[in-house]
């Protein structure tokens, strides 16, 4: 009993840290119908970026404080992280509007290939240190009801509020904003949008400045537990399932999709894995949210796929 | 024109009632459809008139009622059991194919009448190439007809709207069928235009004796060209007869017609 | 005439770098005026809107020739945001409302640019709902769910929400039951008197376009064959014939109409 | 004034039903198939056959079986990686199983195997539309990924999970020279582009891409969605699975299944959509700009004498940038920028 | 004209491995620059140019095949992928493979595989060793009896390698083998640490690569599990697993390939001399000496020995073909005083070849991260050749009947 809270607990962090990500995903494709894939790179972008600032902030403000470096490395990070939602909407975006979803995301795909040489030109490809000074020894709760109690990481702990926190923000701003309804009017039609006068080049800086935001708080979390190096880009593709479980569209479900495919995850490795030889968990996520989605195809939130002559 | 034989009922509406959650969008509509007649549905605008085309052809399921055709009743139509009956139809909001090109978007309404398999097409050697060949004359008899063969390659999605109308009736005729559901056909058409088009509908109609249900705004033609006419107003049915009895009609008029022209 | 608000001169339009579609379109309209857009399928009419709300790039369309004038200032560089700024609004061809918005969602974005406060947009709003009553009994249902006769009116709506100095309609009649057609051109004239709105309507009706507009330009494949006072074009024989449908005198039975017409060719 | 359309009147359908209508387009294409097949094998090095070439075709085949689902049908696919292990192992399984069996056949069955596991996980797509299916055909990848790594029979025991072929013969041609090994290829994905090209250009194909553009409509002319989305799977992994066993057996020789990770599938994609989608010749393209461009963009900057890291930076980076710069100039790929250059070709030297 | 003897470099200095790729290029290029310092091989100047493999296999075959063209005459793949695709080719080509401490354990059975050479040791060796030093530990391999040890490998066939001599000594022993995979890239483990929390094996012994080693490790922070009872292979025993973990991999164990981290060591001390010294560095100066850079090293003086054995027969101061180096390699003789010479006192044992042993050698010694760096704590131990000799020639056999090969006969050796 123990064990399997042990493991539920384990499995809602593990989800978190992968809305974190997810949520990346949605607010782009939310506002713009762009499945970003790129958001990967965007994260490892991001999390060198502040790993590597803060690493060279002392050399330049002299004071060794910690804080001070942190701070200044998260401030420059975002605003390259800005930078590059400009560059990407001026060079990018703005000259494909109008265009389906697969020829966006094609786009995206060259941005990824793009930041993932760039990134490494400009930051090195070893491994780096971010360290906003995350707890990492293990918690045990009821120890007087388990033996050996129910171990929580706190470092895990940590992520998760975070992660909640920047999506309670988010969900915010999409719903009681009318820059919100704009954006869900990009989504559906690029050209209508722009015939009733919203300026999509600002919508999509707004957005992606916003979505580098996210992908910079999901690195300095995933960095500081992995370290930053580039297997971080790779942490996309575990948000993969639960973006499409949550819907794409939808900011609360990448939450709830999250803490599904985590649990899901968890539980199957532990429980059926041992089975079946192990390593099961991956694909048991896809099939998971396989599942869920025959039963509601749009996933969880996502707004119902229209089909009308 | 020779007197065209008004045949018996071929298909027959009963008591069809069609909601959306909240929406009534058809409560209680019964009419029939007789062969060889062109029958027109009209009506103000979300009155239901495509929506009771999508129950005929199987792409809405109403709630209640049923269709008969040709003596077969159904509760429920099937999209494919419809067509293969021989109810073709066209859309109100375009719904052409619109990476295809003007020939295969009207080929594909010859899909049902092609045989072959999967490998003779593979290989497209004798058999299946021979199958294209005869489809494909069918097919430019219609582009002819219908006055587009300089776009015959052209992806539709680029051609102006009034031609993709032209298409989509294009794509319906290619399926010979027997009933023909044409919803607004002339929307976004010229005097001259919708001319043609209402001379071509008569032709079909007489000439291959198709039966013809057609929705259109401009009355000016409904009344022209239609044998009967049904009204309806917020899903009711309102009205239902020749086109002197409906103009007369009061509460079209109020619903509808309003008092000029 | 009157102080000239659009200026169309020579204007040349390209899509996707090979298909040449206007080869030369001038056109002006006056300030506070209503000009139609008359022509045939494909005679470049949506074009040439599309040209001047700047709304060719998303199409892969460019002007490659000619002037465009918007009170005098050159307007070919600028996005449609900026257009909409100027007061210029266009509704597109084929409606185009935002599918997963309410009826009401879409309506509002329409007021998007708008500065001039909540309860100016609301007055707007109600004001939209008074032209199309049917709007406000659907407002609340997604778009994509609404008839093709509602989405019509959804768009128009929409336009009319940015309170707009310029209109650029296409096809405002496409799909509209007889009285609310009517309704439409009766709001146009009501906005043109009133608001002194201008509008530039490409419109396949000839017959009730030419009764509320001011002036008309006949296109035919990329060309502007013929243009004048509307009441002048009302009286011209060709027109008659074939954008009226009343060949010699009175309207013809379209059961009547034997041969198919072959619309005469400009040799402009 | 060489191009030229008009002037070639064709005098019954079937002669405008060809695949090339257009004489030049015929000729261009004949003599490069004629190149392929008989100048190449003398000019080309070593390096470029088993380097450039061979992976090319391979992928190229591939890339027209994806093609298939997703650029014809409109099934979005993160599949196609674990499709080609499974032609790949169940080749392998046939080959080494039954003794004298063809390799021929073997890739066949290979394909036939992948055929099946296609429709399984084409299933789904009945209920799920567009980027939504991506997550049942990434269940397929990541289950064969797994499956291929734990179940041992497939691999005939062997404890790494990895498995190599014996020498290749065709009708006892033994195939070991790296020509003969591109002129197999060659001669395999010929004939399967052109069956690929017949079948898309038949009224399967026309189902194919109804159901892709409007399938609403699709079904109202009487098309069956669960028999257009189905085959479409079907031919699609059958292409797609003998490419896999063609990469197994001839490409790599011995792999393990790694080699059929989700970066291929994604590299697939992104073959079939930078080369243009609902085109065979686009696959084609694709898989030249994907395959080639980062090698000659690597060689450019070993010549160049950077750094062997700097260079594979800049290798992605420049290699990112074009895939945009070509988005922008036609987002419908390169198959459809060359039917306009064709176009503009047609008016030369007239602007328009 | 200077006679040229080229070596290809297979390397990945970009993507995922980037971190363990880089030292490991930077110390097989210092030591090709240095053999040229000390005067080529026997005169013959040495000169090289790497590939950027990005650990990928096509990406492999192709700087293979690109590499062979300019008169590569000796391979090291440095991933198992690239290994297994390469192993087709190199018969072919005639050009040998040298994979010390990876690729498959058993192309160590030169009679079959003519090409291979897992010089130094294959993960059979790395495995028996372990289990060795966990019965040392435990007090004797009885005491291993019941015990359980758990295997957190990387999903791959580099992960699974071990897991047959595992459960072969496992029976043995009797003690439990419990196999926990973890999926490719392995940034998410908490799954297979919450089962070790819970079934508490007595050992585990990690079996990762890159970014899975530093995040098992985090783990097992998070999970509380005892870091000293952690045992990696010499693929997870290196500065970039445990940098960023910092003082939460204190205690954790690695075996080495023989090295470990040498700084201090004679050919450490003459590289940064002649090379970094000359401003000829290839990497920074403080890497030189780190586990893997010194992996490089030894995997370069390995490739450049063959030549020089080959030389011995085909002709001093000659540049070496394929073939010849393949000579080379199957009968190389490097003695303890060859190799304190080379400047690897302390750092290698003997090493020495035939036609039936392609490995030459099977010792190792364990280190341990004490927080800063990699220090030994064992004395050298050496595989056991009765246990391992069977698996290998099983193995090969199955291979040989796969592709229809015949063992080499006495005439083939000789050749
Ligand atoms: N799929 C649907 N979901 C919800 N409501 C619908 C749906 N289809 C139609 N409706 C509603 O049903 C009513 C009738 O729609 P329908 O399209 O039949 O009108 P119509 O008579 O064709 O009008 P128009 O002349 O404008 O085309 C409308 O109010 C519409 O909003
Ligand atoms: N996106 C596009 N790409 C290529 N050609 C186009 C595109 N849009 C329109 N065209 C071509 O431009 C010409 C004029 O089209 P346009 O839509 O302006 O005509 P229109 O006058 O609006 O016709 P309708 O009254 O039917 O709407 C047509 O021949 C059409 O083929
Ligand atoms: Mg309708
Ligand atoms: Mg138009």
């Amino acid at each position: 009993m123990g064990f399997f809270l042990e493991t539920l607990i384990g499995g809602l962090m593990a989800g978190m840290l992968y809305s974190l990500i997810a949520l990346g995903f949605v607010l782009i494709f939310k506002a713009s119908g762009v499945f970003n894939f790129a958001q990967g790179a965007m994260v490892l972008f991001a999390a060198l970026a502040m790993a590597r600032f803060s690493e060279w902030a002392p050399g330049w403000t002299g004071s060794d404080s910690k804080l001070l470096a942190n701070l200044i490395g998260f401030v420059l990070a975002m605003a390259c992280m800005v930078a590059l939602a400009w560059v990407i909407e001026r060079f990018v975006l703005g000259k494909l509007v109008n265009q389906e979803g697969i020829t966006l995301l094609m786009a995206t795909l060259g941005i990824t290939y793009f930041l993932d040489g760039f990134g490494q030109t400009v930051f090195g490809s070893d491994i780096y240190k971010i360290d906003i000074g995350m707890p990492k020894d293990p918690l045990f709760l009821f120890e007087s009801t388990f033996q050996g109690g129910v171990l929580v990481g706190q470092e895990d702990l940590f992520a998760a509020v975070i992660a909640a926190a920047l999506v309670a923000l988010l969900a915010a701003f999409f719903q009681y904003t009318a820059t919100g309804r704009a954006l869900r009017a990009v989504a559906d039609d690029h050209q209508a949008a722009q015939s009733i006068g919203i300026p999509l080049n600002r919508i999509w800086v707004i957005v992606w400045s916003v979505a580098g935001f996210s992908a910079l708080v999901a690195g300095v979390i995933w960095g500081s537990k992995l370290g930053v190096q580039f297997s971080l880009s790779q942490v996309a593709l575990k948000a993969l399932p639960v973006v499409i479980l949550g819907g794409l569209t939808s900011v609360p479900g990448a939450i709830i999709g999250g803490l599904l495919i985590g649990v899901g995850e968890k539980l199957s490795e532990v429980y059926i894995g041992p089975m079946l030889g192990g390593g099961i968990e991956i694909w048991f996520a896809y099939v998971m949210a396989l599942g869920f989605l025959l039963v509601r195809p749009q996933g969880l939130f996502g707004e119902k796929i229209i089909d009308r002559v | 024109m020779a007197e065209r034989k008004i045949g018996d009922v071929i298909l027959d509406v009963q008591n069809i009632s069609l909601r959306f959650g909240g929406v009534k969008a058809l409560t209680d509509i019964s009419f029939n459809v007789r062969e060889h007649e062109i029958r027109a549905i009209i009506g103000p605008n979300g009155a239901g008139k495509s929506s009771m085309l999508n129950c005929i052809n199987g792409v809405y399921t109403p709630q209640e009622g049923k269709i008969t055709f040709r003596g077969q009743t159904f509760s429920h139509m099937n999209s494919r059991q419809v067509a293969e009956m021989g109810v073709a139809r066209t859309f109100q909001n375009l719904a052409l194919f619109k990476g295809m090109s003007v020939i295969d978007n009207i080929m594909s309404g010859r899909n049902l009448k092609m045989k072959t398999n999967l490998f003779q097409q593979a290989i497209r050697w004798g058999a299946a190439e021979r199958e294209e060949s005869e489809h494909r004359a069918f097919v430019e008899r219609i582009i002819d007809f219908l006055e587009i063969q300089a776009w015959r390659k052209t992806p539709v999605g680029r051609l102006p709207y009034g031609l993709q109308k032209r298409v989509d009736l294009g794509r319906a005729l290619a399926m010979e069928p027997q009933v023909l559901l044409l919803d607004e056909p002339m929307a976004g058409m010229n005097v001259e235009e919708k001319q043609d088009m209402s001379r071509f509908i008569l032709d079909v109609n007489d000439e291959f004796g198709t039966t013809i249900v057609l929705i259109e705004h401009d009355m000016g033609v409904v009344m022209d060209i239609s044998d009967r006419v049904v009204v309806l107003d917020y899903g009711k049915k309102i009205g239902d007869g020749t086109p002197s009895e409906v103009r007369s009609n009061e509460d079209v008029i109020s619903a509808y017609l309003g008092t000029s022209h | 005439m009157s102080n000239i608000l659009l200026n169309v001169n020579g204007i040349e339009v390209i899509y996707n770098h090979v298909i040449l579609v206007l080869k030369g379109v001038s056109l002006q309209v006056p300030e506070g005026q209503v000009v139609a857009l008359l022509g045939g399928n494909g005679a470049g009419k949506t074009t040439t809107l599309r040209a001047v709300s700047n709304l060719l790039a998303g199409e892969r369309g460019e002007v490659t020739k000619g002037s465009i004038e918007l009170r005098g200032e050159r307007i070919e560089k600028l996005s449609p945001a900026q257009m909409v700024d100027r007061g210029v609004i266009q509704v597109m061809e084929g409606r185009h409302c935002f599918a997963h918005l309410t009826i009401e969602e879409n309506l509002m974005t329409g007021a998007y640019t708008r500065q001039d406060g909540k309860a100016a947009v609301a007055q707007t709003l109600e004001k939209v709902y008074a032209y199309f009553p049917r709007l406000k009994t659907r407002r609340s249902s997604q778009a994509a769910y609404t008839s093709g006769g509602e989405q019509q009116m959804c768009a128009i709506g929409r336009a009319l929400m940015a309170n707009p100095k310029m209109v650029l309609l296409d096809e405002p009649s496409m799909g509209l039951a007889p009285q609310i057609v009517e309704e439409v051109f009766e709001i146009v004239k009501d906005l043109n008197t009133k608001e002194k709105v201008t509008f530039l309507l490409a419109e396949q009706n000839t017959n009730i376009a030419l009764r509320y507009a001011d002036y008309g330009y006949i296109l035919e494949n990329g060309r502007v064959v013929m243009d004048g006072e509307a009441k002048a074009l009302r009286e011209n024989e060709d027109v008659k014939e074939f954008y009226l449908g009343m060949g010699g005198g009175d309207r013809k039975s379209f059961k009547d109409v034997k041969s198919y017409k072959r619309r005469k060719r400009w040799l402009a | 004034m060489l191009y030229r359309e008009n002037g070639q009147f064709k005098t019954s359908y079937r002669a405008d039903q060809q695949i090339f209508p257009i004489a030049q387009d015929k000729a261009v294409i004949g003599a490069l198939v004629a190149f392929a097949f008989l100048a190449v094998p003398f000019l080309a090095s070593e390096y470029l056959f088993r380097a450039i070439l061979i992976p090319f075709l391979i992928l190229s085949l591939a890339a027209i079986g994806l093609n298939i689902l997703v650029g014809y049908c409109g099934q979005i696919s993160l599949g196609t990686g674990g499709f080609m292990a499974v032609g790949a192992y169940a080749a392998y399984n046939f080959l080494i199983r039954i003794d004298g069996m063809p390799m021929l056949l073997a890739i066949i069955l290979g394909g036939l195997c992948a055929t099946v596991v296609g429709v399984l996980f084409g299933i789904p797509s009945l209920r799920i539309r567009g980027l939504y299916l991506a997550v049942a055909t990434l269940a397929a990848q990541f289950f064969t990924d797994w499956a291929f790594l734990r179940i041992k029979w497939f691999t005939n025991d062997s404890a790494s999970g990895s498995v190599s072929v014996s020498e290749l013969s065709l009708f006892g041609w033994v195939i070991n020279t790296p020509i003969e090994k591109y002129l197999f290829c060659l001669g395999f994905v010929v004939i399967c582009a052109l069956l690929a090209k017949n079948l898309v250009r038949s009224h399967i194909g026309r189902e194919w891409m109804a159901m892709r553009d409007m399938d609403v409509a699709a079904a109202v002319i009487g098309i069956r969605p669960v028999y257009a989305k189905l085959t479409a799977f079907a031919v699609s992994s059958f292409f797609v699975g003998m490419a896999g066993a063609l990469w197994g057996f001839v490409h790599l020789g011995s792999w393990e299944p790694a080699a059929f990770n989700i970066n291929r599938s994604f590299d697939l994609l992104f073959m079939i959509i930078i080369g243009g989608l609902g085109s065979i010749m686009g696959s084609f393209f694709g898989a030249a700009f994907i395959v080639v461009l980062p090698i000659v963009l690597d060689l450019l900057g070993v010549a160049l004498g950077f750094d062997t890291a700097l260079a594979s930076h800049l290798t992605y980076m420049i290699f990112g940038a074009l895939i945009v710069f070509f988005l922008i100039v036609e987002p419908h790929g390169l198959a459809r920028l060359w039917s306009t250059a064709k176009e503009k070709l047609r008016l030369w030297p007239f602007p328009h | 004209q200077a006679k040229e003897q080229f070596f290809p470099v297979l390397v990945y200095r970009t993507g995922a491995y980037a971190p363990n790729g880089v030292p490991w290029a930077n110390g097989y290029v210092d030591y090709l620059k240095l053999t040229n310092a000390r005067g080529g091989i026997n005169g013959v100047k040495v000169t090289f140019e790497e590939c950027e493999t990005g650990y990928a296999t096509d990406k492999g075959v192709e700087c293979y095949e690109r590499l062979k063209g300019k008169g590569a005459s000796v391979f090291q793949p440095l991933s198992t992928g690239i290994t297994f695709a390469l192993t087709e080719k190199a018969p072919v080509d005639k050009i040998p493979l040298i994979t010390a401490g990876y690729g498959r354990s058993e192309s160590a059975d030169g009679n079959v595989f003519k090409w291979n050479f897992p010089l130094l040791g294959t993960y059979w060796t790395a495995a028996d060793v372990l289990v060795q030093q966990l019965a040392k530990r435990e007090g004797g391999a009885d005491k291993l009896k019941g015990k359980k040890i758990a295997l957190v490998y990387h999903d791959s066939p580099y992960g699974k390698e071990p897991i047959p001599l595992l459960q072969e000594r496992g029976k043995m022993h009797g003690f439990e083998v419990q196999l926990l995979p973890v999926t490719h890239p392995g940034v998410e483990q908490k799954a297979t640490w919450l089962q070790i929390r819970q079934q508490r094996p007595d050992y585990v012994l990690l079996w990762g690569w890159g970014v899975m080693n530093s995040a098992a490790l985090k783990e097992a922070v998070a999970t509380g599990y005892p870091r000293d009872k952690m045992y990696g292979v010499w693929w997870a025993g290196a500065e970039p697993d445990v940098k960023d973990v910092g003082d939460g991999a204190k205690g954790y164990n690695a075996i080495t390939m023989q090295h470990g981290a040498e700084p201090n060591s004679k050919v450490v001390q003459e590289i940064l001399a002649q090379v970094h010294g000359k401003g000829q560095g290839t990497g920074p100066k403080d890497e030189v000496g780190s586990v893997l850079y010194m992996r490089g090293v030894v995997h370069a003086m390995l490739a450049v020995e063959g030549v020089r054995r080959g030389q011995d027969r085909y002709g001093k101061g000659k540049v070496m073909t394929g073939e010849q180096v393949r000579w080379g390699l199957e009968n190389l003789a490097l003695d303890q005083k060859k190799l304190d010479g080379l400047g690897f006192a302390n750092v290698l044992r003997p090493i020495s070849t035939s036609c039936a042993d392609h490995q030459g050698a099977n010792w190792a010694r364990m280190h341990q991260w004490d927080g800063k760096a990699w220090r030994f704590t064992s004395d050298w131990l050496q595989a056991d050749e009765a246990l391992i000799k069977p698996l290998v020639k099983q193995a090969a056999d199955k291979y040989a009947a796969e592709k229809k090969l015949s063992r080499r006969d006495a005439a083939d050796c000789q050749s």
